[in-house]
């Protein structure tokens, strides 16, 4: 048979996270046999619309879009879909593909924002960083939000902080300082990606709060591992999509997807969506991150829940 | 009009980066299937428009030996206004005006900053970058906003016949600045006030009028390549101005090394934009590592801007 | 010397206007330090609402941050004194910070190779850039935006966009240390400060490289050797950059592949005020200031909580103040004639 | 002189001032029509700032100035242009990258109906106008490919698109060959005929006696005297215009003449030109002179390693030398004083200072490899400003702000300083007045005398003969005639340059027929 093309069209791959995964569904693919043709739009999605678009007009087999934003991409998937060439989304959605990989980061965010409220008991000023503009940490943002707005006595200082994609480290660093040297109360900091928080960090510890601040963020960038693994490390916690899991899913998806004939075989045949979950790490207090259970069928879990009650069992 | 010596070396010097575009395109569709296809082809047109709209501006100020890089900042402006006022429910012919305004209006503040107080183009255009980027920060709140609907995307995601809307508006909009820039009064000036201001004042015409025109047109421009560039992607995603900062330069000066050695071109700028997507899909067709577009893109502006300053024999030094 | 017998010469010309001129000095200077009254108001506004402004710590971060911005900023100012400019510094920032992080970090080589590695590949990137202007004749602003689009992809080619945690301790001293309770990264500042003060200001080189920003043929006819001493400013931009691009590296104990990125910005913005600031006099002096006053602006609005719009404004604003005092200072000496 | 209606410019009691300069003070002027009317001053009296108050460049602080009776408030430069006024400017104002045509009809191109620029009339429209100074340009021709005299002969034909009635010329023969000199000054003949008020500055008298029928002598800003010119001897104009008596014109002195000090062999500048040969000796003179582009700049830039030359063997001193680039010409003691001095020979927004030290500053003003020595500096500049008398505030002023005639020392200055012994000279006395040219030739005299060899370029045979001991002369690129002044005359001079062959034939011949 021929060799198979595949498209991997990246929004960014300025971070581990984001390399790691890229490298993995190239791994996997090529371990296949397929031949493998990885863009950067290095965060512009102008540009990455346009690499997807070269992608369909080479008539590829398989297209991954990794990261970016789907309403970007509905007129060319529409037209990769009627050319036949199936398309699998990481961390976005799109209507015209055969199967979304996303990442879990709203029951990763509310889990953390708990854990943020429970390290400040219910009160304190604490000051948020972000990105603007990004899908992924829009839903991040909001969901921190959700859990601690039912906390009026947790105060944020100003609006979220937007930090320079370009300079996450040193910006997040200098925003964290001054904010401790014009709230010396400061008692968490929030951050929707990996990098600001090892700023932060550094911050903190600079300015010898390490007892008083919390920070969650998520992404467990190498870097910010690093940083959470010194002695000293204000309390943190983080959660983390693995790039290795979520990538393996995205490629394995799109392989099975290229088996079909058609694009509707394949969209027929295979999930349309899948979350991959997301781990923890917590220096401090990670018992908020109990494992979720799942019960495999509907009598372990009435057994589970209304066993030895009076309720009676309605099957 | 043109009167030089022909010589191999003339041509080489003048159309330097031409002929790199044509070789380009000639190698790329023999090392791979997949590019010399119309589907490929048109779709490196479509690509260029917006930021072939936006070098035009760009090359309009640039003639009059100025420089503005406010577009980095119109750009995104424009964008989240477009976004904004459509999802607030505004009609497409009302938000259109505001958009075509907002260029009215940046293009007015960089003439009078630059124009009417004096102030060094590079700096001054810089500084307006900056403010409309604080401005479409306010607009947006860092937020994503999409426009669903499709008769306004039609727009531009549309086509007549077999030809893509968007196609059409780049070489509409070439061929009026071209006109403008070579075939009219206005246009002659424009370009004599790039190279001697004071004999163009000397013949008493308008100078500080004409360039306040030429930055309000290019503002005007720049705001239709924002409004362009927001309803390709389909939504005004955060600093859309800064992502074509750099690409827009480098097209005007690709442009410079493709017809008239060292100076700022419409047709020259118009390659220039197709040349850099040419790059980018032909790399792409062909599997290669993704960093190589970048290295290949600087790497032959660089040479085709060389071979065309080669003759100049003198140091170029930067006006700001 | 051939020294003319001036007496013979009878000249009369001329002797009349000299002696008014000195009258223009006055009010000139009140204009040109417009820029330090505003900033002297706007510290005393901030401390005001935020007493924290004040303290010896935030004059602490006020100082590192300037230094690691202040060596692009020199960098940047040497190539704009003698007409040019370079856009390749944050790249070449990178380039220098991403190449020794992973020498050190992922390839295990000593850290003093790593560093010198680095700042050995600015000052490679800065020679290919000079060369370009110099020998190929192209104009600055087009080839080191050729280069930028280079390196981007050599940065993106080496590290695969993997960031590189750094692993070495006493690499991130170079950028967390303090020496005598003082931040090693002033001591850097102070050092390459004082060195470019001198080499501009007090040397040939230096007075020739701002006689070529001035007029390029006439230096040249006068024998400078401007590509000798363009070159130069091009190596130099380059060297001084790799100082920002592994101090920031060595300061957030991480290199990330957009590291540099901010420093094009910056150190232009610095250095622009620095070039304005003296009226193109003293620019090392004046970029020190200039990367001082845009710190400063910056930390005291983060202090005020203010959200990023007001970032982006507050840049637009000082860039517009500082070149309209440098214009309105030298327009009341030349008054501009056709400007009614 | 006639009545009201036969003024055509007249100005009231006109005042002016740039920051610590009064350019102008209260100064009446009137032109009446059909007269050609000198305007005479100094360097810096004031001729073109009065001139560009009247096109309405400049806005006057005080004062009323009627054209043609009507006040000219409010108006700008196109409404003056209406009242038929139109104005040569000192300094040439064209654009290198458009053609001759594109130059001469710029504000005035004929268009179709969608505004589309008519290429084909525009071109007639220019060469009409072309037509009437010279014969000699190709008006698709790029300016830039022009010489400055053929350049100055496309800048007066774009004045006249307009039909002026009105014409004013500030210094425009100081860019004109004598050829080209000639040919202008029957243009302005037949100007006159057609009854063209014509304002003229210069400050060539030769000139302004052949052609001028008026003289206004302005002096520090103030009108001094109008005249008929000739009720005026020269001496009296020039009394007027310096407020003083200069009883030689050129410090003629007879300097002993040495050894051979520079000599030249097969130097071939650049494509065009071919195979100049001369020596130059020790205190000697040498005069370069020849009409429209004859290459005499480029034979000096050549020389001195400005430009790149094709080939050819310079020898200083007996030994030949390598000469690449300015620095090996200076390193071989040569100096160059260049033609443009704003463009080539100063830094405008430096000062007097660090201009004038700038050749030698390695070589005198530092210690060990590059270490300023500013005291050094500030005591050798103060030490030429005044043995030069160079009028400036001090050493720190910007030498942009000094009289052109105060730049040009300046420059000279600064090749004082560099110990050289071989000085050209490159048209050094152009746009200079009478006092500043006098200073000028007195330095060159000295140097002379001192033992240097000098090579002056010029276009102004009088200067050339009283001034050189030698004088070559060129025509199209080469060296056709090598003359002793004092064996020569301005007409043979003038015969050889215009491209003659044999002077002494030619003369015996029409002496013949008469
Ligand atoms: N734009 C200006 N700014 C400041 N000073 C000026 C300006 N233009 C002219 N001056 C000054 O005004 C005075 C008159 O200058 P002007 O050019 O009118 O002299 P001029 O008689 O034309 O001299 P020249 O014979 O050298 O051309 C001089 O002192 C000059 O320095
Ligand atoms: N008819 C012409 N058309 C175009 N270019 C010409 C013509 N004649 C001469 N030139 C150019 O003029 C230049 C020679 O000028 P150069 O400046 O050496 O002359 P010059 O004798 O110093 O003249 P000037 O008196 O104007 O200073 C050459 O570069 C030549 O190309
Ligand atoms: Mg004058
Ligand atoms: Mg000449």
């Amino acid at each position: 048979a021929k060799q198979k093309v595949v498209g991997v069209s990246n929004l960014w791959l300025g971070n581990d996270w984001n390399a790691r995964a890229n490298q993995t569904i190239i791994d996997y693919l090529e371990k296949k046999g397929c031949k493998v043709i990885s863009t950067n739009a290095g965060g512009k999605t102008g540009q990455q619309k346009a690499d997807v678009e070269n992608f369909v007009s080479m008539k590829v087999d398989g297209i991954i879009i990794k990261g970016g934003e789907g309403d970007a991409f509905l007129d060319v998937s529409k037209k990769a879909w009627d050319a036949n060439i199936p398309i699998v989304t990481v961390i976005m959605f799109l209507p015209y593909a055969v199967h979304n990989s996303v990442e879990d980061s709203w029951q990763g965010s509310t889990n953390l924002a708990v854990w943020l409220v429970n390290q400040m008991r219910g009160s304190g000023k604490y000051i948020g960083m972000d990105a603007a503009g990004w899908h992924t940490l829009e839903v991040r943002k909001r969901a921190y939000g959700e859990v601690l707005r039912w906390f009026p006595e947790i105060k944020m200082i100003g609006k979220w902080h937007e930090v320079n994609p370009a300079d996450p480290v040193n910006n997040a660093y200098k925003i964290t300082k001054a904010t401790l040297r014009a709230h010396p109360d400061l008692k968490g900091v929030a951050t929707t990606w990996g990098l600001p928080a090892v700023g932060a960090i550094k911050a903190i510890r600079e300015m010898k709060k390490e007892k008083q601040v919390s920070i969650i963020s998520i992404d467990q960038e190498a870097a910010l591992l690093a940083q959470m693994h010194k002695p000293n490390c204000p309390a943190t916690a983080v959660v983390g999509i693995e790039p290795i899991v979520q990538g393996t899913e995205a490629a394995k998806a799109l392989w099975a997807a290229m088996e079909y004939k058609t694009v509707q075989e394949a969209k027929a045949n295979l999930p349309a969506l899948s979350v991959i979950g997301v781990s923890y790490v917590a220096t401090k207090g990670v018992d908020e991150f109990k494992p979720k259970k799942i019960y495999k069928s509907v009598n372990a879990c009435w057994d589970g829940n209304f066993s030895g009650t009076k309720l009676k069992k309605p099957w | 009009m043109q009167k030089q010596p022909i010589t191999p070396k003339g041509i080489i010097n003048n159309y330097g980066a031409t002929f790199a575009f044509i070789i380009a395109i000639i190698f790329f569709s023999f090392a791979s299937q997949g590019f010399f296809s119309g589907q490929n082809l048109q779709n490196i047109l479509v690509q260029s428009t917006s930021l072939g709209i936006c070098a035009f501006g760009l090359t309009f100020v640039l003639i009059t030996g100025e420089i503005d890089l406010s577009y980095g900042g119109v750009i995104g402006l424009v964008g989240a206004v477009l976004a904004g006022m459509l999802k607030d429910g505004h009609s497409i012919g009302l938000v259109t005006v505001v958009c075509l305004a907002i260029g009215l209006g940046t293009g007015l503040l960089n003439a009078i900053l630059i124009v009417v107080l004096n102030l060094p183009s590079f700096l001054a255009s810089v500084a307006v970058m900056f403010i409309c980027m604080g401005a479409e920060r306010i607009y947006n709140q860092g937020v994503t906003t999409w426009i669903r609907d499709p008769s306004v995307l039609s727009i531009v995601q549309g086509s007549v016949g077999p030809v893509p809307l968007p196609v059409l508006y780049l070489f509409a909009l070439f061929f009026i600045c071209w006109f403008l820039q070579t075939q009219t009064k206005a246009g002659q000036y424009v370009r004599a006030l790039g190279e001697n201001i004071s004999a163009v004042k000397e013949v008493g015409i308008r100078a500080s009028l004409l360039k306040s025109g030429v930055f309000v047109f290019a503002g005007l421009i720049f705001a239709f390549a924002g409004y362009i560039e927001i309803l390709r992607i389909g939504g005004a995603v955060m600093y859309a101005g800064s992502h074509l900062l750099l690409s827009v330069l480098a097209a005007c000066f690709l442009g410079t090394a493709t017809f008239k050695a060292g100076k700022a071109n419409f047709p020259g700028t118009l390659i220039g934009a197709f040349f850099l997507y040419t790059l980018l899909s032909g790399f792409t067709a062909l599997g290669m590592k993704f960093y190589l577009v970048p290295f290949a893109q600087g790497l032959i502006l660089i040479i085709s801007v060389a071979i065309s300053s080669a003759r100049r024999g003198k140091i170029e030094q930067v006006q700001f | 010397m051939n020294k003319s017998n001036s007496n013979a010469v009878s000249t009369p010309a001329l002797a009349n206007e000299p002696a008014e001129k000195a009258s223009r000095k006055g009010n000139l200077h009140l204009i040109q330090y417009g820029i330090f009254i505003i900033f002297g108001l706007y510290y005393v506004i901030v401390t005001i609402l935020r007493p924290g402004f004040l303290s010896l710590g935030n004059f602490y971060d006020i100082f590192i941050e300037t230094s690691i911005i202040s060596f692009v900023s020199f960098g940047e100012a040497i190539v704009i004194a003698a007409g040019g400019l370079d856009l390749s510094v944050g790249n070449m920032a990178g380039a220098a910070a991403m190449l020794t992080c992973h020498l050190m970090s992922n390839m295990g080589y000593d850290i003093w190779v790593s560093i010198v590695a680095g700042v050995a590949i600015g000052g490679l990137i800065g020679l290919g850039n000079g060369l370009m202007v110099t020998r190929l004749h192209m104009n600055s602003l087009i080839a080191t935006l050729g280069t930028m689009f280079v390196l981007v992809g050599f940065l993106y080619g080496i590290t695969g966009g993997v960031s590189v945690h750094i692993v070495p301790e006493n690499f991130e001293y170079l950028g967390n240390g303090t020496f005598l309770n003082i931040p090693i990264p002033m001591y850097i500042m102070a050092v390459v400060f004082v060195l470019a003060y001198l080499f501009m200001e007090k040397t040939s080189y230096g007075r020739n490289i701002t006689m070529i920003g001035g007029n390029i043929e006439a230096c040249r006819l006068s024998g400078v050797n401007i590509k000798k001493l363009t070159l130069m400013t091009f190596v130099i931009c380059g060297f001084l950059s790799t100082f920002s691009g592994i101090l920031l590296a060595a300061r957030q104990a991480v290199g990330n592949v957009d590291l540099g990125e901010r420093f094009l910005l910056e150190g232009f913005i610095a250095a622009m005020l620095g070039t304005v600031i003296f009226n193109g006099k003293n620019i090392i002096t004046g970029t020190l200031l200039g990367a001082i006053f845009l710190v400063s602006l910056l930390n005291g609005l983060t202090l005020l909580g203010a959200g990023p719009q007001w970032m982006y404004f507050a840049q637009g604003a000082l860039l517009l103040v500082a070149i309209m005092a440098n214009y309105y200072s030298k327009r009341s000496m030349l008054k501009l004639p056709g400007k009614k | 002189m006639g009545g009201q209606e036969n003024i055509v410019i007249r100005t009231e009691q006109v005042s002016k001032s740039f920051p610590g300069v009064r350019a102008l003070k209260e100064l009446d002027f009137e032109v009446t029509r059909g007269e050609v009317h000198a305007l005479c001053g100094e360097n810096g009296a004031g001729k073109s700032t009065l001139m560009k108050i009247i096109v309405r460049e400049y806005v006057e602080d005080e004062g009323n100035i009627f054209i043609e009776g009507h006040n000219v408030e409010g108006l700008g430069i196109r409404g003056v242009q209406e009242l038929g006024l139109s104005i040569i400017h000192q300094e040439l104002n064209l654009i290198p990258m458009l053609t001759v045509a594109q130059n001469i009809c710029l504000g005035r191109e004929p268009v179709n109906w969608i505004g589309k620029i008519d290429w084909k009339s525009m071109r007639k429209m220019a060469e009409e106008f072309l037509s009437e100074v010279t014969s000699e340009i190709d008006v698709e021709n790029f300016v830039e490919n022009l010489s400055i005299s053929e350049q100055q002969l496309v800048a007066i034909a774009r004045s006249l698109v307009t039909s002026p009635r009105i014409l004013i010329l500030d210094e425009p023969t100081a860019r004109l060959d004598q050829k080209s000199s000639d040919s202008f000054f029957s243009f302005i003949e037949r100007a006159k005929q057609k009854d063209l008020t014509v304002v003229y500055i210069s400050h060539r008298l030769e000139e302004i006696y052949r052609i001028c029928d008026r003289v206004t002598v302005l002096r520090d800003g103030k009108k001094i005297i109008t005249e008929q010119i000739n009720e005026l001897p020269q001496t009296e104009l020039v009394k007027y215009m310096l407020g003083r008596e200069i009883t030689q014109q050129v410090p003629k002195e007879s300097v002993p003449i040495g050894e051979v000090k520079l000599s030249v062999k097969d130097l071939f500048p650049k494509e065009k030109g071919a195979n100049i040969n001369f020596d130059l000796k020790s205190g000697e003179i040498l005069g370069i002179v020849g009409s429209i582009g004859a290459g005499k700049s480029e034979v000096a830039r050549a020389i001195f390693g400005a430009d790149p030359k094709k080939k050819g063997t310079i020898s200083v001193a007996g030994k030949e030398v390598k000469i690449n680039t300015p620095q090996d010409a200076i390193r071989e003691g040569l100096a160059l004083i260049p033609e443009e001095r704003r463009d080539q020979g100063l830094v405008g927004n430096e000062s007097v200072r660090k201009n004038m030290t700038m050749a030698a500053l390695k070589k005198k003003f530092c210690v060990g490899p590059s270490w300023i020595q500013k005291d050094k500096e500030i005591e050798a500049v103060e030490t030429s400003i005044r043995t030069l008398r160079i009028a400036t505030p001090g050493t720190e002023q910007e030498v942009q702000f000094l009289s052109g005639g105060t730049q040009q020392k300046v420059v000279v200055a600064k090749w004082l300083m560099s110990d050289s012994s071989i000085y050209i000279f490159d048209e050094p006395t152009k746009g200079i007045d009478v006092g500043g040219k006098y200073d000028i030739y007195k330095l060159i005299v000295d140097l002379a005398r001192q033992g240097a060899g000098i090579i002056f370029i010029s276009n102004e045979l009088m200067e050339v003969l009283s001034l050189c001991d030698r004088v070559l002369v060129m025509f199209n690129g080469q060296i056709i005639k090598g003359l002793e002044t004092v064996a020569t005359n301005r007409e043979e001079l003038l015969f050889y340059v215009m491209g003659g062959r044999d002077y002494a034939e030619t003369a015996n011949n029409s002496k013949g027929y008469h």
